[in-house]
């Protein structure tokens, strides 16, 4: 199951790099992904929870992210008048953040929003607290009242 | 006085060449031998007489095949030259997890093993496709010796070393110079001449060409991560 | 030249201006902040709006072709490495011990 | 429109050299490694904008080998900063 869904996502993305279907490439390129399937799955994430994700979570997920555009483009506005205000209206903290999820993948997409949502930037992880770098305490308010945490639980652990 | 006698001596030596320079013709100038006879010959028929849909892949691997398989051999040669030079007598240095050093960051770590089947994916494309886009075996190499740089960073060796086995690795580092001459016997075996390519552009020639790729690709790799781990072992 | 066409190419125009003057943004920020921290905020963020705005407007440009699908897959990869290899720097600066910028409010008492 | 495509590629190139000035005076080792970064994300795109002025599709996939090594030379870097020791283990 892991190794077919890998191999399914690598022969997309060998499709969309070759952009023809003609047949020799395309059976040397299934190949080959099925092949790197069964190494990373073998070798790579033998130890712990690979990010597998049904289709609903599939749906879910690009729902997550386009939301995900908005708020950064959004968020980068404010940025935006930031940094070119002359006075430089900044006061940076750094913020400890706890939020315990079940799975790997939901950590790492949280820290990845995190930081791709401006004003905010992960600067370590330990166990299930996020220290964060903020560079002023206001942005943090969406990740303190843990509207990220309650949003990528519902995308990547609910079935 | 040496100082001076070192530049007489060149001097002396750069007269001929100038001279030869000189009555060589004048550079891109339509009289040249290589376009009044070579290079009309390769456009017109290169695509069937080549087997590569690329004139200048065809005009590497077909026509000037002697001359690329000796540079293959030499460059291959000098890499490994490289690497044997970068060993030393002792072994590398045994870390133990944990021991005072920053453990490595969970995101970067899931990152990269998220993106290091897409990497390996990619270089084989690159590989492969080397005849038709801008890439080829060496290049291709290159994109698969940094996945396993990451890799040997980010996941640690033993994950990386079990990509290219140390009991297969020598094998592996001359597989350019290697399966260059296999195909080259192939070819002797199929038309009568070494290096030689089955005419028509069929599926024949266009595997002996990507079995040529592949074996560069693979060798290039191998080689240049060998070189990233020696620097990484103790002197 | 239809209308449907001037509308994208004036779309793709807005997107690209609008990833250039992020660009920008990020590169005054990479200049202008106090500390690395706020610097890699700067360049991190603002270099990930302003790669996936221009490369939207280029993917507008091009129509539906096959190398859109190359560009979508490198806006994707930019989503996904811009924030790890931020996050990384950050965290190695942390690591080794450098101590964030903070605004020094003068309070009263003796100095 | 390749005018325009052309001002936006020098505006970028423009850009970039200004971050030359954060790679140049630091202060710290990891500002030079960001400066550096910043500009491998604009250099990627300026590929892409490329392929479009030259009418060359195939510098895409240029663009998407600079992305890739942009982000590996990043990491390794920082991982070396981290450590010192260019090896490591997944938690």
């Amino acid at each position: 199951m892991k190794a077919g869904q890998c191999a399914a996502l690598l022969a997309l993305f060998w499709l969309v790099l070759t952009g023809r279907l003609d047949l020799l490439p395309l059976v040397a390129g299934v190949l080959a992904a099925v092949l790197i399937a069964v190494w990373a799955t073998s070798s790579l994430w033998q130890r712990d929870d690979p990010p597998v994700l049904s289709p609903a979570q599939w749906l879910r997920f690009i729902g997550y992210t386009v939301r995900l555009v908005r708020d950064i483009v959004a968020a980068a506005i404010v940025v935006a008048e930031k940094v070119l205000d002359p006075r430089m209206p900044i006061s940076p903290v750094l913020i400890v953040h706890r939020a315990k999820f079940d799975r790997e993948v939901s950590r790492i997409a949280l820290a990845n929003s995190i930081t791709l949502t401006p004003g905010t930037l992960t600067v370590d992880i330990e166990g299930d607290e996020f220290l964060v770098h903020c560079l002023n305490e206001d942005f943090a308010a969406d990740i303190v009242d843990g509207t990220f945490d309650r949003r990528i639980r519902r995308v990547f652990e609910e079935p | 006085m040496k100082k001076a006698l070192i530049i007489a001596l060149l001097a002396v030596a750069a007269i001929p060449l100038l001279a030869a320079m000189a009555s060589m013709p004048r550079f891109g100038s339509p009289e040249q031998p290589a376009y009044t006879h070579v290079a009309s010959r390769y456009l017109q028929k290169g695509a069937e007489e080549a087997g590569a849909d690329n004139v200048v892949t065809g005009v590497i691997l077909n026509y000037r095949g002697f001359d690329t398989n000796g540079e293959v051999t030499v460059i291959f040669t000098a890499c490994a030259a490289t690497a044997a030079v970068l060993v030393t007598s002792g072994s590398r240095k045994k870390e133990k997890p944990g021991e005072a050093t920053v453990p490595l960051s969970p995101v970067v770590g899931y990152v990269v093993r998220l993106l290091a089947p897409f990497i390996a994916l990619f270089a084989f494309y690159v590989v492969l496709f080397g005849e038709v886009s801008p890439g080829g075996g060496f290049q291709g190499g290159t994109i698969f010796a940094a996945l396993i740089i990451i890799l040997s960073v980010v996941a640690g060796r033993n994950v990386a070393e079990r990509v290219l086995p140390a009991r297969v690795r020598p094998w592996l580092q001359i597989a350019g110079p290697l399966s260059f001459i296999a195909v080259g016997t192939l070819g002797a075996v199929l038309t009568g001449s070494y290096l030689g390519f089955p005419h028509a552009r069929g599926l024949l020639a266009t595997a002996m060409l990507m079995g040529i790729e592949l074996g560069i690709g693979i060798g290039g790799a191998t080689v240049f991560a060998s070189i990233f781990w020696r620097l990484g072992d103790e002197p | 030249m239809s209308v449907w066409d001037s509308i994208r190419y004036a779309v793709a125009a807005v997107l690209m201006s609008i990833g250039a003057f992020f660009f920008l943004v990020g590169t005054l920020g990479l200049l202008r902040f106090p500390d690395f921290y706020s610097r890699t905020h700067g360049a991190t963020k603002c270099d990930t709006v302003g790669a996936g705005s221009i490369l939207g407007g280029l993917a507008l440009l091009r129509g539906f072709e096959p190398d859109v699908l190359k560009i979508v897959a490198i806006a994707s990869l930019v989503l996904l490495t811009s924030p790890t290899a931020g996050h990384a720097l950050a965290r190695a600066a942390y690591r080794t011990g450098l101590r964030p910028w903070t605004r020094r409010i003068e309070g009263g008492g003796q100095t | 429109m390749v005018v325009f495509l052309w001002g936006v590629a020098v505006f970028l190139l423009a850009v970039a050299s200004i971050c030359l000035y954060r790679a140049y005076m630091g202060p710290t080792a990891l500002d030079r490694v960001l400066a550096v970064n910043v500009i491998g994300t604009k250099t990627m795109v300026l590929l892409v904008m490329l392929a479009f002025v030259f009418g060359r599709p195939l510098y895409i996939d240029v663009a998407l080998v600079y992305a890739l090594l942009n982000f590996v030379t990043t990491v390794v870097a920082t991982r070396c900063f981290e450590t010192g020791v260019l090896e490591g283990d997944w938690q």
